[in-house]
């Protein structure tokens, strides 16, 4: 690929942007959070995934200010003659119960939803984390490995090993792993854990390439003759590189953990009863669709918003990342941002 | 203009031409000249003085950019009204680029398409102008391959089987096949060896003289364009600031930064400066039958040499003669296949685990791309500071203070060690790397091509400043350039290479007189002004 | 390529090999006992102990793994009762459950995979690429943000959930197309293609997204590399530029990962056989593994295996046959 | 009395005389993977598709109402000839049967189907013949080394079988229904093999079977009616389509659209979805018919763990239960009838109304704290509560129903799911039995003696897995009683006796009855004749017709 500063119209000019969008003397460079947040979609993707994540840390007292429980049965609410659908339009939606309650149950949607978020975020953020650390681990091991002192070896052998995760069927070992593991341990932390143990091999692979691309930059070469040892170097110079490439399949990752999370509850392995998650709202709900449509919404548009939050957050993250992001950077929000970048210094 | 001659006939016409980058940057403020076929301009102008916004408004090239491109290029043609480039539709400028204008880029290495074959590339261009059926367009390119010296069985190959060079020829080569009328070539041998160079700059000429095709040859080299150019304009800042016959103006420069340009310029019957040679019994480093191989390539086959403490040692060669491969060497990047480099008489090879790290500081290096040497998510400041970390130094005060104080021996500031590389010109992060390089206070650096980057006036700066700090810091240089004149410039005694092996060593004031056909071949090629 | 070819089969045998232990291992830890399952509700103890030995497990797990490895490699003979039939290699054994060849089960079901996976992928390069050149063309306008919400949208819906979505507005609402059955291409192609439409379009319609963003990626960088500014100073019309050159820069790319994605699909093929009725490979994993069947269990395991590293392997070589520079 | 209730809107037409003709097709979720050998079928009288290709000693009444759970002769002249207070049966063939291949049936072919179902290579079938043939115990099939005949089974000619039992059962004609019964040409049998060919005796033969996927039926010319009196055979063929998604089923049998018109299926009950659309829709409500197959859904607690040894604890459960929570949970009125006793309303001739322990509609949560109290347990108690994941109805839903209403009298489930081949080998194992589970229980035939005989008789008690007394209940009163009433061979008066003992075990509250499931299916619009059995809840396919 081409290394060289070329005359093409949006490098200097993203660099022209990204410099008019940071404070003057500012330390940090155009990409990261500050660079996610200087774009508008990516700030919106941002906003959305914090109160996603709060409406999971507070569920609790979001559930008391409606007054409802996510598990209580109310059959008074339900016509047993017609298969328990709820009574009233729109599922059963009250001032009680904000969004409807269930079919055949009667429990409170609304409930069920916020508890929901506790686990589908962290089931998905969790995986999340697992796969980044075990991808960055292994990723990183193979990809400095260098060929002196068995280190192609190791290179083989973890590769392999990468290659043996990438050729698991993923669904059909969460299978085995969810029914093998004994049923006291706690059914979220499980699916972490499978999703993570099927998931890292993708970030390992990506993270080994770029390794042996960064590998080869002169400043690590500078960074060996000054002596610095070999993990410092990994931690100094090789890590901040991949940050971009690694945050931003993060973002894509998160949101296919919340599918894969739905998956399995589809086939009857995601959480145990009581518990609520998205996914099993969602799995539950798609054969109602015709009667009771809420139900369905519920869960599917709140899936949705959630992986297009996450979706948008990635590619903000990609672009803030990558000084030749395709998003040119004369777009019209780049020009206004640097004028407000102007105004701001003569004050 | 001056010149009546070019009132006779004219080609091209550029009136008050101006080209306005986002921001807004005015890349170009003001050009103006004319152009006769079979006449060559010079543009000339350090680096960022809009030598290539111009080169590119000649072809109407910044249109679907942002960029906004102010007065008139007209294109003279016979019996047609002129056409304003600036103004024409996008059909009429589709149909002038080609038969009427080409350009030849900088980049060889990445102007043409990676995915097609070099003579498909030729042959789509001529018939998407000529309508040519494929056996003409086929029978076209070989003869302009031929024509620019690349066997017309190549004409299978892609891109990247090709070298610099030669793809440089392949891209002069597709113009040819369109006889165009004016041939723009923005800095066509800039990243080329100084032999290739001088072949490429002859085939243009050539070129020109057969096919009555005007030229307009794009570089910051004034001995690039002198070599060629009837008449040069200087460029400094989007202005031109001088203009006029070649001769006049190189030999009686008016504006004082043609001035400063043309002294920049090494050259290789500057005045040496005097020095006291090294004693040549005082051995720092000492390399026997050195070889590296990197699987079946032989990089290095068999080299001995010696480097005196405190001598500037220079090394020469052409791309790919195993420079780089010993300078690595020398610093223990590079692990030998064969053969010792010995430092202060201890084997480089010997050195173990701690050992290794404390004695490695006290060999540096200085890289030749100063965008990829220094981490660019680090600050300057921390990247200059990171040896005296590794080291154990803790007390960030001090840091400070030694980082500061190395910043601006090197003519930078304080407030430079609070950038990042993306925030600093290309002459300034070398001498950031340069004070990386010495904040150790190593024995021996290895500059490697450390100038070949930049352009001639920061080339000179920074070369001054190498060779202030040997003496400061009583430094043994092993200085790597492709540029003879360069290397003559610093060092006390040049090595020249050739594939993987020293051909011979000549103090650098003998470099003139050589014995070997090699380094005459060399330094023939070297542009005069 | 012969050297790369010998090295990638010797990775896979030695993947595979692995792959093999690993899920002997999981699947036979996991709870339930096949003979318990065969031998049906009313069994007895002994009549268990019989059935037990019938299948061969009351044999040490690794000892059983090892005759699960020499069946394959060497073949074996299996007794059906009355007689005893001869399994040569390379067998996976029969199934616990159905007494079925497993070999022969995987055959069966494999082309239902097979045809899922090309139909699919020809799907969903055909709209990711055309919706990744449509938005590349204005980046950062309008329709290349529609497009790409769309592609979201329709790229974050479970599988299952588009499936259904699909039947209900294709057969029961519009009534445009029957209920999928599937039929195999060699009976008739156009049943086949019919009623694998709805099927196919459920995996396209989810996956493209994916291909939209790598086509737009590609796209928009090489747009943006030199060498597309030196067709431009050849008077190349830009149509010409985007739709041949820089499609062609994102091509190696949505290539390979279309390979690697064509060899997953056993992973996400449970849902949609599931939906439509498909007898596939995906949902007989999923039955054999609630039974405990372990010779179709691991010889499921194993094809998905083949089938992904054999896909690598065609990724690899499509790249280099795309992408001039890159040998192997 | 359900069954018959619907049947009559939709055979208006139908006329058994000329109802032959056309393609039947049948939508299942089964996949029938394991095929379709007579030895390892577990079915109760014949079930849906097998009773189609085998015929049997008896077989099941086809027809609808109270009727339909009688036994009748199907091969034999009559549902056969008890002695020696019912250990030896006796049965004469009718004359001209033939299989599919047009070779006869003899009554050796019918001993030879009986003992291969003994082969642990054919495991699968019901265990009774094992338990009740002289000698079945240690027989292990007519393959391979050792005896390779069955003693007790004696063909003295080509048309006559005795079958010599260890004990009495008046029950053995409805056994002879089973599969197990039909005849198998010894020279045919490909042992494991047989299951995706067999050789047929019924109206119908197999033309094509993909195992998992589709099973397609035609005529067997050699079949008539003749000699058959219960099968109509009215379809010329019959197109099975397997291993279908239940939602899609019955989308498809509701949008009954060209083909599906003629569609019905043999084991996919509307769910609770559908049934709320259903009920919305009076076009499609006609196409609805209804029915039970007896079998109770049910708590059940293991008497040897605390606090289930205490009769008080385990009547505050009872009193404790939400039926009503359980039945929406089930998906409503139409699809579960709540239960309080533990043979069901729907098991007609052996059932006796009682509910011992009134828990009302919701429960009374309050008589249940105030009996734990009594029982020594005033905080109230946690225990575990096994239940089978796969069972898409009585798994989750109603195990988290239960720990609603269980809750409100303190008591605290932890639930235990457990995947349908781990529940079986963990629940019916004493070993690794829960303390309670919730399970269901089926008879094999419309009689009381094979409803409660698994749960209840103390001898019945198998350590080694596959154990059905879940209470590991043994009073040798009980057990004596029973003896008493498998000797009687007439079918009301057994029935009495055990619907009385069913209300005599009642008072001890060995489980906690919950509820019954009714059968809600639609089928096709040009489908005629189509109604559930009495003795299965399902359709008889064999009436069906779309003529
Ligand atoms: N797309 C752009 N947006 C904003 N400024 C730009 C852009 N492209 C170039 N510039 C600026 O315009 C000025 C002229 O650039 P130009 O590339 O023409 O210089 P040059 O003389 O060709 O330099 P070099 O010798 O390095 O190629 C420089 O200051 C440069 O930073
Ligand atoms: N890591 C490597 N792997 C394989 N071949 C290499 C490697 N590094 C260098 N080479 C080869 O070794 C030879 C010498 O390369 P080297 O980089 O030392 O040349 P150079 O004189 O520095 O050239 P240039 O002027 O282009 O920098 C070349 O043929 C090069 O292709
Ligand atoms: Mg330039
Ligand atoms: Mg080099």
């Amino acid at each position: 690929m081409s290394g060289h500063v070329t005359l093409t119209s949006t490098e200097p000019g993203a660099a022209v942007e990204s410099a008019a969008a940071l404070p003057t003397g500012a330390q940090r460079p155009a990409g990261g959070a500050a660079g996610v947040w200087a774009r508008r979609g990516g700030r919106a993707a941002a906003v959305t995934v914090g109160l996603l994540v709060l409406v999971a840390l507070t569920a609790p007292w979001l559930a008391a200010l409606e007054g409802q429980d996510p598990n209580s049965f109310h059959d008074t609410l339900l016509n047993s003659a017609t298969g328990g659908s709820p009574n009233g339009t729109f599922g059963g939606i009250s001032a009680q119960h904000w969004l409807g309650v269930e079919p055949t149950t009667g429990r409170d949607l609304f409930a069920r939803l916020v508890y929901g978020a506790r686990v589908s975020l962290g089931v998905a953020l969790g995986a999340t984390l697992g796969q980044l650390l075990l991808g960055l681990l292994v990723g990183l091991a193979a990809g400095l490995a260098d060929g002196r002192r068995g280190g192609r070896w190791v290179d083989a052998l973890l590769s392999r090993v990468t290659d043996l995760a990438l050729a698991l069927p993923t669904f059909f070992f969460s299978i085995a792993l969810l029914a093998v593991v004994p049923q006291s341990f706690p059914r979220p932390l499980l699916l972490g854990l499978i999703l993570t143990g099927l998931g890292w091999a993708p970030i390992a692979r990506i993270v080994r390439a770029e390794t042996r691309v960064l590998r080869e930059r002169e400043y690590v070469a500078a960074a060996v003759l000054t002596g610095a040892g070999s993990w410092r170097i990994a931690r100094r110079e090789i890590l901040p590189g991949l940050v971009a490439p690694v945050a931003t399949y993060t973002a894509i990752v998160i949101p296919q953990n919340m599918v894969a999370e739905a998956g399995l509850s589809f086939l009857g392995l995601g959480v145990r009863p009581p518990t609520s998650s998205w996914g099993q709202m969602l799995s539950t709900s798609t054969t109602w669709f015709q009667v009771d449509p809420t139900y369905v919404l519920v869960p599917a548009l709140t899936l949705l918003v959630c992986v297009l939050a996450f979706a948008g957050l990635g590619e903000a993250l990609r672009v803030a990342f990558d000084p030749k992001s395709p998003v040119p950077a004369h777009t019209r929000r780049g020009r206004r941002k640097q004028a407000a970048g102007k105004k701001g210094e003569a004050r | 203009m001056t010149d009546p001659v070019l009132q006779v006939e004219t080609v091209l016409q550029v009136q008050d031409l101006r080209v306005i980058h986002p921001g807004p940057v005015t890349a170009l403020d003001g050009l103006s000249f004319e152009l006769a076929p079979g006449q060559v301009l010079g543009l000339v102008g350090e680096s960022g003085s809009g030598k290539s916004a111009a080169a590119l408004a000649l072809l109407g090239l910044h249109r679907g950019t942002p960029t906004r491109v102010e007065g008139a290029v007209l294109l003279h043609r016979p019996d047609r009204p002129a056409l304003d480039l600036n103004r024409a539709s996008d059909t009429e400028l589709r149909t002038v680029r080609g038969p009427e204008l080409a350009m030849v880029f900088q980049e060889p290495l990445t102007s043409l398409d990676p995915y097609r074959r070099v003579g498909t590339q030729i042959a789509t261009a001529y018939r998407l102008h000529t309508g040519a059926s494929r056996a003409d367009a086929r029978q076209r390119t070989v003869e302009v391959l031929e024509r620019v010296g690349i066997d017309p069985k190549r004409a299978r190959d892609y891109p990247h089987q090709f070298s610099g060079g030669m793809r440089q020829r392949v891209l002069i080569a597709m113009a040819l096949a369109l006889r165009p009328r004016v041939l723009v070539a923005d800095e066509p041998t800039t990243a080329l060896d100084v032999t290739v160079q001088a072949q490429i700059l002859r085939l243009l000429d050539e070129l020109r003289a057969e096919t009555g095709m005007a030229l307009v040859l794009v570089s910051h080299d004034v001995g690039v364009v002198g070599g060629l150019a009837a008449e040069v304009v200087v460029l400094r800042q989007g202005r031109a600031v001088e203009r006029g016959a070649t001769g006049a103006l190189l030999g009686r420069p008016e504006h004082p930064y043609t001035r400063a340009l043309l002294e920049a310029v090494p050259r290789l019957d500057a005045p040496l400066p005097e020095r006291d040679a090294p004693a040549a019994d005082d051995v720092l480093v000492e390399v026997e039958g050195l070889r590296v191989d990197f699987g079946s390539v032989r990089a290095l086959r068999g080299v001995d040499l010696t480097v005196r403490r405190g001598e500037t040692l220079g090394i020469v060669g052409e791309s790919g003669s195993g420079k780089s491969t010993l300078g690595r060497t020398l610093v223990r990047l590079q692990d030998p296949s064969s053969g010792v480099v010995r430092f202060e008489g201890a084997d480089l090879a010997s050195w173990r685990g701690g050992e290794l790290r404390r004695r490695r500081r006290e060999l540096q290096m200085v890289f030749q791309d100063p965008t990829s040497s220094l981490n660019p998510r680090r600050l300057i400041g921390d990247s200059v500071a990171e040896p005296l970390r590794v080291r154990g130094e803790r007390d960030e005060a001090k840091l400070r203070a030694e980082v500061v104080g190395l910043l601006e021996r090197v003519g930078l500031t304080s407030d430079h060690a609070d950038r990042h590389p993306h925030q600093l010109s290309g002459g300034q992060r070398q001498r950031a790397a340069i004070a990386r390089a010495l904040i150790l206070r190593p024995k021996l650096i290895v500059c490697d091509e450390p100038v070949s980057a930049l352009d001639v006036t920061t080339q000179a700066q920074v070369v001054g400043l190498l060779r202030e700090l040997r003496e400061e810091f009583d430094l043994t240089l092993v200085f790597i350039a492709h540029d003879l004149a360069v290397v003559r410039s610093v060092s006390d005694r040049v090595a020249v290479m050739r594939q993987g092996e020293i051909v011979e060593t000549l103090a650098a004031a003998k470099l003139t007189e050589p014995q070997h056909a090699y380094t005459r071949a060399l330094l023939d090629a070297v542009p005069r002004l | 390529m012969i050297r790369f070819l010998l090295r990638r089969l010797l990775g896979a045998v030695a993947v595979l090999l692995a792959l093999a232990a690993l899920s002997y291992l999981l699947f036979y830890a996991m709870p339930g006992d096949p003979a318990q399952l065969a031998c049906g509700k009313g069994c007895t103890a002994p009549q268990l102990a019989q059935v037990r030995h019938a299948l061969g497990t009351d044999q040490p797990v690794l000892r059983q793994f090892w005759t699960f490895l020499t069946t394959l490699a060497l073949g074996h003979g299996f007794s059906t009762g009355p007689s005893t039939v001869w399994c040569s290699a390379p067998c996976l054994g029969y199934s616990y459950q159905s007494n079925e060849s497993v070999t022969q089960m995987l055959l069966d079901r494999l082309p239902v995979d097979v045809s899922l996976a090309l139909g699919a992928a020809a799907i969903w390069l055909l709209l990711g690429i055309g919706t990744g050149l449509y938005a590349a063309l204005r980046p950062g306008r309008l329709r290349d943000r529609v497009v790409n919400a769309v592609i979201l949208t329709l790229g974050s819906t479970p599988v299952f959930v588009m499936a259904l979505l699909l039947l209900m507005g294709a057969c029961v609402w519009l009534q445009l197309l029957p209920f999928p059955n599937y039929v195999p291409l060699t009976e008739d192609p156009a049943q086949w293609a019919q009623n694998l439409l709805l099927p196919w379009l459920a995996i396209a319609l989810v996956s493209a997204a994916g291909y939209t963003r790598l086509t737009r990626a590609g796209v928009l960088e090489t747009l943006n590399q030199d060498h597309i500014r030196t067709l431009r100073a050849y008077g190349y019309p830009e149509r010409r530029i985007v739709l041949r050159h820089a499609v062609r820069g994102a091509l190696p790319t949505v290539v390979t990962v279309a390979a690697m994605d064509i060899g997953m699909v056993l992973a996400g093929a449970v849902f949609t056989e599931t939906m439509f009725g498909l007898p596939g490979l995906g949902k007989l994993a999923v039955e054999s593994a609630s039974t405990v069947d372990l010779p179709v269990v691991c010889g499921i395991t194993l094809l998905a295996g083949a089938l992904i590293v054999v896909a690598n392997t065609v990724a690899d070589l499509l790249h280099a046959a795309l992408d001039p520079r890159v040998r192997i | 009395g359900a069954g018959s209730s619907s049947s009559a809107s939709s055979s208006d037409a139908f006329s058994a005389a000329n109802c032959q003709g056309g393609t039947l097709r049948v939508l299942d979720s089964a996949k029938n993977t394991k095929g379709f050998d007579p030895a390892v079928l577990y079915t109760s009288g014949g079930g849906a598709i097998p009773r189609l290709l085998f015929r049997t000693l008896t077989t099941r009444q086809s027809v609808a109402g109270t009727n339909g759970t009688k036994v009748v002769p199907d091969l034999a002249t009559d549902t056969g000839t008890p002695s020696q207070n019912a250990t030896v049966w006796t049965y004469h063939l009718k004359s001209g049967l033939k299989y599919a291949d047009g070779t006869p049936i003899t009554a050796a072919d019918i001993k030879y189907g009986v003992e291969r179902s003994f082969s642990p290579q054919l495991a699968g079938g019901p265990p009774y013949l094992r338990d009740w043939l002289v000698g079945g115990a240690d027989y292990q099939g007519p393959y391979g080394g050792g005896t390779t005949d069955l003693a007790s089974i004696a063909t003295p000619d080509p048309s006559t079988i005795v079958f010599h039992l260890r004990k009495s059962e008046g029950d053995f004609p409805y056994l002879a229904a089973e599969t197990q019964f039909a005849p198998v040409p010894k020279a045919k049998d490909t042992g494991k093999e047989y299951n995706a060919d067999p050789v047929s005796s019924g109206p119908y033969s197999i033309a094509g079977f993909t195992k998992g996927k589709e099973l397609d039926l035609v005529r067997n010319s050699y079949w008539s009616r003749s000699t058959d009196q219960q099968r109509l055979a009215c379809p010329d063929r019959i197109d099975i389509s397997l291993g279908l998604s239940s939602a899609v089923i019955n989308q498809r049998l509701s949008a009954s659209v060209g083909q599906d018109a003629n569609a019905i299926t043999t084991d996919t009950s509307l769910d609770a979805p559908t049934l709320a659309r259903v009920s919305a829709d009076p076009a499609l409500k006609k196409r609805v018919v209804t029915g039970k197959f007896p079998q109770i859904f049910y708590l059940a607690f293991d008497l040897k763990k605390a606090p289930f040894d205490n009769q008080l604890v385990r009547e505050a459960l009872s009193y404790a239960v939400d039926r009503t929570a359980l039945v929406n949970a089930e998906g409503g009125t139409q699809l579960a009838v709540p239960s309080t006793t533990f043979t069901p309303e729907s098991l007609t001739a052996a059932h006796q109304d009682y509910d011992y322990f009134p828990a009302g509609a919701t429960g009374n949560p309050t008589k249940a704290k105030q009996l734990l109290a009594q029982a020594g347990h005033p905080n109230g108690i946690t225990v575990p509560l096994a239940y089978d994941t796969d069972d898409v109805n009585t798994g989750a839903p109603a195990a988290t129903a239960l720990q609603q209403a269980f809750a409100k009298a303190g008591i605290t489930l932890q639930l235990q799911p457990l995947s349908d081949a781990d529940f079986n080998s963990t629940v019916n194992t004493p070993a690794t039995q829960p303390a309670l589970t919730l399970t269901s229980w089926g008879a094999d035939w419309p009689s009381g003696g094979p409803f409660l005989t698994p749960i209840f008789d103390g001898r019945q008690i198998v350590t080694g897995g596959g154990n059905f007394n879940l209470a590991q209940y043994n009073d040798p009163a009980v057990n004596a009683q029973i003896d008493k009433i498998n000797q009687i061979t007439d079918y009301t008066a057994a029935q009495q006796q055990w619907a009385a003992l069913d209300a005599q075990l009642g008072k001890l509250a060995l489980t906690v009855p919950l509820y019954e499931e009714a059968t809600s299916v639609l089928y096709g619009s040009h489908v005629k004749n189509a109604y559930l059995d009495q003795w299965r809840g399902w359709y008889d396919i064999a009436s069906v017709s779309v003529k």
